[in-house]
């Protein structure tokens, strides 16, 4: 790992296509606000999809723009570590109101 | 001076006070345990001229002995404590022939509501009286806690129970009380400056008295107070 | 962050150590940051999301109080400025310090950092601007943080079609929409005014370069982080 | 040959500029300045913690007596030298707030991690220090504007120092307007001073250990506020998201904790805890790592199982993050949370086990010197046992039921805070004193202030179980208006006689502290023969610590090793012929 440690992280890996990744977010973008309006679908399944679109979003910011996908994992928990925590808490607060 | 939980007074304090002194045995041994050998190696292994320290990192074998006698005890513990736990507090463990009274809580009062003798709340027939709450021996009672503002707990010592009056919540908590006589209920929770004389008092009657006393505060008489 | 990068140029050469996180400190220190803040929109978000699941009515229909369209038009400013950010990362890395320069044979110029990070800072202040004017058209409307203003347009349509409007419980949607949003932006804001700081101290003299752009990366991690919550939020907050 | 390791690696600070009295000791960017900066203002806001405290024994020991010296306070506060029961609530939530959130929290991770994290690792400086800056001038402030809301009008908070909605979110309520904003606004600020503060330790931890210093090379001191940061920086925002909501639901009338318009009120219960039990971790894990490392000086002796110490940190950190509920069983939460809740804490009776325990098997068969530090952190071990095992009285749901919010809760508080986290701190401010002040603190003076603190601590806290048995509650302001707590106040006038001793004989160490100063001997270089990197350095340390990074040829507990030859020391510093020279790690790319 120290071998590694020498390259600039963003140079060993060849660049991803930026401006693809912006045409994803605004195309999924556009799904979400037009999922939004009056649709024949169930509130439940169009909840789900919207937040599996916003969860695409973010990944694909998380994963390109900040290179977490070519970044170490050393680097890499530091930034998942907090999720679990705030599942916790969210998912515990919520066990009030479901009964 | 009492230098124990207060003389029992409801069904819960035969368990909990069984479960207090079971802990108290066991953390007993371990304090016991830990500062006997601080005690014996301050004295025994005291500097000296001339003596070296025993040079070790640990022993594997004596780690895994005291992590594992913990972590069974409490396991152990966590198991029976739960039981006694959902036996008290849990929503279905309420008798459903308990006779059910609302305890209202609010800055810095008790408003407890009797269902008159029709034995059902919520009815014309009911009456509330302030910071007095009376109870039949041997019946279970169950108190329907409200709040008016802020926080507050309903405590008596002697039954062994506590609950919170949390406002915009219903809640439930059910107790049959063992012992006749005139008891305190305090409020646990901080809910402000007057939070140290919100107190009302607590009476346990015979089944016979009760009914009197429901009877005669129904057809008001007395009132509050 | 700006504070660590002039900090580590100060201090003696970035001190030989045990192979730690193997970037440099000031992206590390970004990263834990980050973290941090991910716990604090937890506080709010988690908030939003138990508020509403044990709320005492239906919140109100996307798009009945707030304005969905020009939220959309926001989103898309943020989620390009985060492009330009990432540009001009790339373009530093490539040591294109220039602002526009021509490519023979192509009609459109190429970019440098200067440029990008104009278009980034461009398009954050733009972000905040419209989020200030929306706010200022719900306030006038008669949405506050304590919900629906008394005798406001909004109180009347609410009077009028309670479920559209969520009336029921138009406080908690008050408290935190503008809880949530109002820090969003601010953390916005927080960024536009780093970058701007960034661009005369060290972009315009070029201070960075392929061997240092500790600065531009570091920046660029939060506003990209700032862009995630964004998505986020527009999808809980305006479409759910 | 530790001397001549010494006298190549000692520094002075010649080629560094003379530097400006001002930006030397105040507006000063050297880790060690900012950690005796913490150091004397945390000690004063402990200081003011421990007067607010003798007022409430004051009150619980002689309700309704005029209080001595309580005719300055203004008629709002004491009527006629009376304590009144809206002043008395105040003085229980600030001597919370003070005690923890600008005495001991500072105390442990504003002075030592800032102080020790440079210094044991090898690292000139921190990763940040002006961050680092920031982050002290930010806790003073945050200290000054909750100072502030003593003279405010209405004073400050009446709502404990865990401010529980409805309570604390509504001001007609609790008729207090300004002092709970300024509390909000107060955490908010301590809370951003945090998150630098713990990022930077962080980042210097990870970064910036010198060659050598590998992660189970580094002293358990180190490790516990590394993990200590870890959790500051996760748990602080929340704490500050929340205070936040409050803020706003008292200034701007949202309704987050208030349920007349939907809010609920167990929701602010949830995140303060979810912020709150790691914060009594961030309160013990510190005291913890560095009794550690004297308790080793002290037995000179390896620490016993330093591996599983380490994990035994590791796994109490992260069991913080899931017991949070055990501070609501009788909150109305859903029974079943109480039960995973329940089991989740008794499992941190299972590392903290492994410390104790492992304390013990250091102490065995070794050889002990009970200097000051080492006393104070003997006291530590014995008496945190104390408080955590009271713990498991609470953890366990039904024995909760008749103890939770009375004086037995109050005395598990202070056996883990004062017995455990104080404790430490009058260890560990005599050990690094030297590294700080290039003196000693006297010796006999510390040790008389270890025994009568040691006896009067008992004294004033013990009881506290008992008379909380007896169902005393807690922030009450008159107990002998209950008839079933009549009997016992002459416990509660006994325990108040000794807290005012407790505080007295603190005078000792106020006086050694200062005294010493000054007119403290001289310190050697080296005066507990450590280990530790630190004392590669003369005393006090330079500006800029070392002039050359130092190597790290072994762990930190070689005491008694029988590679030290005569010595029964070796510290990490020193080369041993045998000893080969690490390989410092490339510099990562970017700069
Ligand atoms: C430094 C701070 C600190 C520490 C370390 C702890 C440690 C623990 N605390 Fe404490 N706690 C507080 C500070 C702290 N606490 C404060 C301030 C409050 C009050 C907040 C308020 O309401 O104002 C509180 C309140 C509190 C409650 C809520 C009580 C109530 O309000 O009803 C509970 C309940 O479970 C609890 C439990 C525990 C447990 C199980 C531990 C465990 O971590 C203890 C583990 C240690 C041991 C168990 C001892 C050593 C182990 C051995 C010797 C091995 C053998 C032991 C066995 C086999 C059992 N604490
Ligand atoms: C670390 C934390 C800490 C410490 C050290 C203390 C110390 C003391 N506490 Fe405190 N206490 C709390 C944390 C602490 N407390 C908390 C969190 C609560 C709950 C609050 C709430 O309910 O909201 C509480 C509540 C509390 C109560 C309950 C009030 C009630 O519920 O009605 C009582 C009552 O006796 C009390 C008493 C004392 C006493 C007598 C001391 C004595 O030990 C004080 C002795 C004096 C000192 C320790 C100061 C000495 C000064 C120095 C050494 C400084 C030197 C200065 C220089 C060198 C410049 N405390
Ligand atoms: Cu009601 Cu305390
Ligand atoms: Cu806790």
């Amino acid at each position: 790992m120290t071998a590694t440690n020498s390259q600039p992280s963003g140079a060993t890996h060849k660049r991803p296509n930026y401006m693809l990744i912006w045409l994803y977010l605004f195309v999924l973008t556009v799904a979400e606000v037009s999922l939004a309006f009056e649709l024949p679908v169930s509130r439940n399944i169009k909840l789900l999809l919207l937040l599996f679109l916003a969860v695409w979003k973010a990944l694909l910011v998380a994963l390109y723009f900040m290179h977490l996908k070519f970044e170490r994992w050393r680097l890499r928990v530091i930034f998942i570590v907090p999720i679990p925590l705030a599942i916790i808490l969210v998912s515990a607060v919520i066990m009030e109101h479901v009964r | 001076m009492r230098w124990w939980l207060p003389d029992a007074g409801s069904t819960f304090a035969g368990p909990i006070d069984t479960m207090f002194l079971a802990i108290l045995i066991i953390t007993g041994i371990a304090l016991v345990l830990v500062e006997v050998g601080v005690v014996t190696f301050v004295i025994r292994y005291r500097a000296r001229p001339g003596r070296k320290a025993f040079y070790t990192h640990g022993s594997t074998r004596a780690e895994v002995i005291w992590t594992a006698i913990p972590a069974v005890t409490m396991v152990a513990l966590g198991l029976v404590s739960n039981h006694y736990w959902v036996l008290i507090k849990d929503r279905k463990s309420v008798p459903p022939n308990a006779y059910h009274i609302g305890v209202h809580a609010k800055q810095f009062e008790w408003q407890i509501t009797y269902p008159g003798p029709d034995g059902k709340l919520g009815t014309a027939d009911d009456f509330t009286v302030r910071n007095q709450l009376h109870v039949p021996v041997n019946e279970p009672v169950a108190a329907e806690l409200s709040s008016e503002d802020v926080i507050h707990s309903f405590f008596v010592p002697e039954w062994r129970l506590k609950q919170d009056a949390v406002p915009g919540m219903h809640i439930i908590a059910w107790f049959q009380a063992t012992k006749t006589g005139e008891f305190e209920l305090g409020c646990a929770e901080l809910c402000g400056m007057g939070h140290y004389k919100m107190r009302a008092r607590v009476f346990v009657h015979t089944p016979e008295e009760f009914k009197a006393w429901v009877t005669q505060q129904a057809a008001g008489g007395g009132g509050s107070e | 962050m700006t504070h660590g990068t002039q900090v580590l140029d100060q201090m003696r050469p970035p001190s030989p150590a045990e192979p730690g996180a193997g970037v440099y400190s000031n992206k590390l220190g970004m990263w834990v940051f980050l973290a941090s803040d991910v716990m604090f929109f937890t506080a709010l978000i988690g908030s939003y999301i138990v508020l509403r699941f044990g709320a005492p009515g239906e919140w109100a229909k996307p798009g009945a109080v707030l304005n969905v369209p020009l939220t959309a038009f926001n989103t898309f400013l943020l989620i390009c400025s985060s492009v330009s950010m990432v540009k001009a990362f790339a373009a530093i890395q490539d040591g294109k310090k220039y602002f526009l320069r021509p490519v023979p044979g192509k009609l459109l110029r190429d970019g440098g950092l200067k440029f990008w990070l104009l278009v980034t800072m461009i398009c954050g202040a733009g972000f905040v601007g419209v989020q200030l004017i929306e706010y200022f058209k719900l306030v006038h409307h008669g949405f506050t943080p304590a919900g629906f203003r008394e005798g406001s347009l909004l109180a009347e349509h609410a009077a009028a079609d309670p479920i559209k409007y969520g009336a029921a419980v138009a406080g908690l949607y008050g408290s935190t929409f503008f809880t949530m949003t109002g820090f969003h932006g601010f953390h916005v804001t927080c960024g536009v005014i780093s970058m701007t700081y960034l661009y005369f101290t060290k972009v315009l003299p070029e201070k960075y370069s392929p061997q240092d752009y500790r600065g531009i990366e570091v920046i660029g991690l939060y506003w990209h982080f700032v862009d995630l919550v964004w998505i986020i939020l527009f999808t809980i907050v305006y479409l759910i | 040959m530790t001397s001549v390791a010494h006298k190549t690696l000692g520094t002075h600070d010649a080629h560094h500029a003379p530097m400006s009295f001002w930006r030397k000791y105040i507006f000063s960017t050297d880790h060690k300045i900012i950690g005796i900066q913490f150091l004397f203002v945390s000690l004063l806001f402990l200081l003011v913690g421990g007067l607010l405290a003798m007022q409430i024994r004051w009150q619980l020991g002689f309700p309704g007596k005029p209080m001595p010296g309580g005719g300055i306070l203004p008629e709002s506060m004491a009527a006629g030298g009376v304590i009144l029961p809206e002043y008395y609530v105040q003085l229980v939530s600030m001597h919370g707030t003070f005690m923890v959130f600008f005495a001991i929290m500072p105390l442990l991770v504003g002075v030592y991690a800032n102080f020790l994290i440079p210094l044991k690792l090898g690292a000139h400086d921190m990763a940040f220090p002006r961050i680092n800056m920031a982050s002290f001038w930010l806790a003073l402030l945050a200290g000054l504007i909750m100072t502030a809301s003593f003279f405010v009008p209405n004073g400050p908070i009446r709502s404990g120092w865990t401010n529980y909605a409805p309570l604390a979110a509504r001001p007609d309520l609790s008729g207090v307007t300004v002092g709970q904003m300024l509390w909000c606004v107060s955490i908010v600020v301590l809370g951003l001073s945090s998150v630098m503060g713990s990022l930077n330790y962080i980042t210097t931890v990870i970064n910036h250990r010198a060659p050598g210093m590998t992660w189970f090379r580094m002293p358990l001191s180190v490790w516990a506020l590394f993990i200590t940061a870890i959790l500051g920086v996760l748990a602080l925002p929340v704490l500050q998201g929340a205070a936040i909501m409050l803020l706003f639901d008292n200034v701007l009338g949202t309704h987050f904790f208030d349920p007349v318009a939907g809010g609920q009120a167990l929701l602010w219960q949830h995140l303060f805890w979810f912020f709150g039990h790691p914060e009594v971790y961030i309160l013990i894990l510190p005291a913890m790592g560095m009794v550690s490392d004297i308790i080793a000086n002290g037995s000179r002796k390896p620490i016993f199982g330093y591996h599983s110490m380490v994990f035994a940190i590791i796994g109490i950190a992260f069991l913080g993050w899931i017991v949070w509920g055990h501070h609501m069983f009788m909150s109305g939460m859903n029974p079943t949370l109480g039960s995973s809740f329940m089991v989740s804490t008794l499992l941190i009776a299972v590392p903290s086990a492994v410390k104790v325990f492992n304390w013990l098997g250091t102490m065995w068969r070794g050889n002990l010197h009970f200097h000051v530090p080492m006393l104070n952190a003997i006291g530590f071990v014995s008496m945190f046992t104390i408080g955590g095992l009271s713990g498991i009285f609470m953890a366990a749901t039904p024995v909760d039921i008749p103890i939770h919010d009375t004086q037995f809760i109050v005395a598990h508080i202070h056996y883990v805070l004062f017995g455990g986290s104080l404790f430490a701190l009058f260890a560990a401010i005599p050990y690094w004193y030297p590294k700080m002040f290039g003196r000693m603190m006297h010796e006999g003076i510390g040790k008389l202030h270890f025994g009568l603190t040691f006896i009067f601590y008992n004294l004033t806290f013990f009881p506290m179980h008992i008379i909380g048995m007896g169902g005393q509650m807690r922030r009450i302001y008159d107990p002998t208006i209950y008839d079933f707590l009549k009997p016992q106040q002459p416990l509660n006038v006994f325990i108040s006689y000794s807290a005012f001793a407790l505080f007295t004989v603190q005078i000792l160490f106020v006086f050694n502290f200062l005294w010493s100063l000054k007119f403290g001997k001289k310190a050697p270089q080296n005066p507990w023969n450590d280990n530790g990197m630190e004392w590669s350095l003369p005393n006090p340390a330079p500006h800029g610590n070392w002039e050359r990074t130092p190597n790290v040829y072994r762990g930190p507990y070689e005491f008694s090793s029988p590679e030290a030859g005569d010595k029964d020391f070796l510290p990490q510093f020193v080369k041993l012929p045998t000893d080969r020279d690490p390989v410092p790690a490339p510099v990562p790319a970017g700069h």
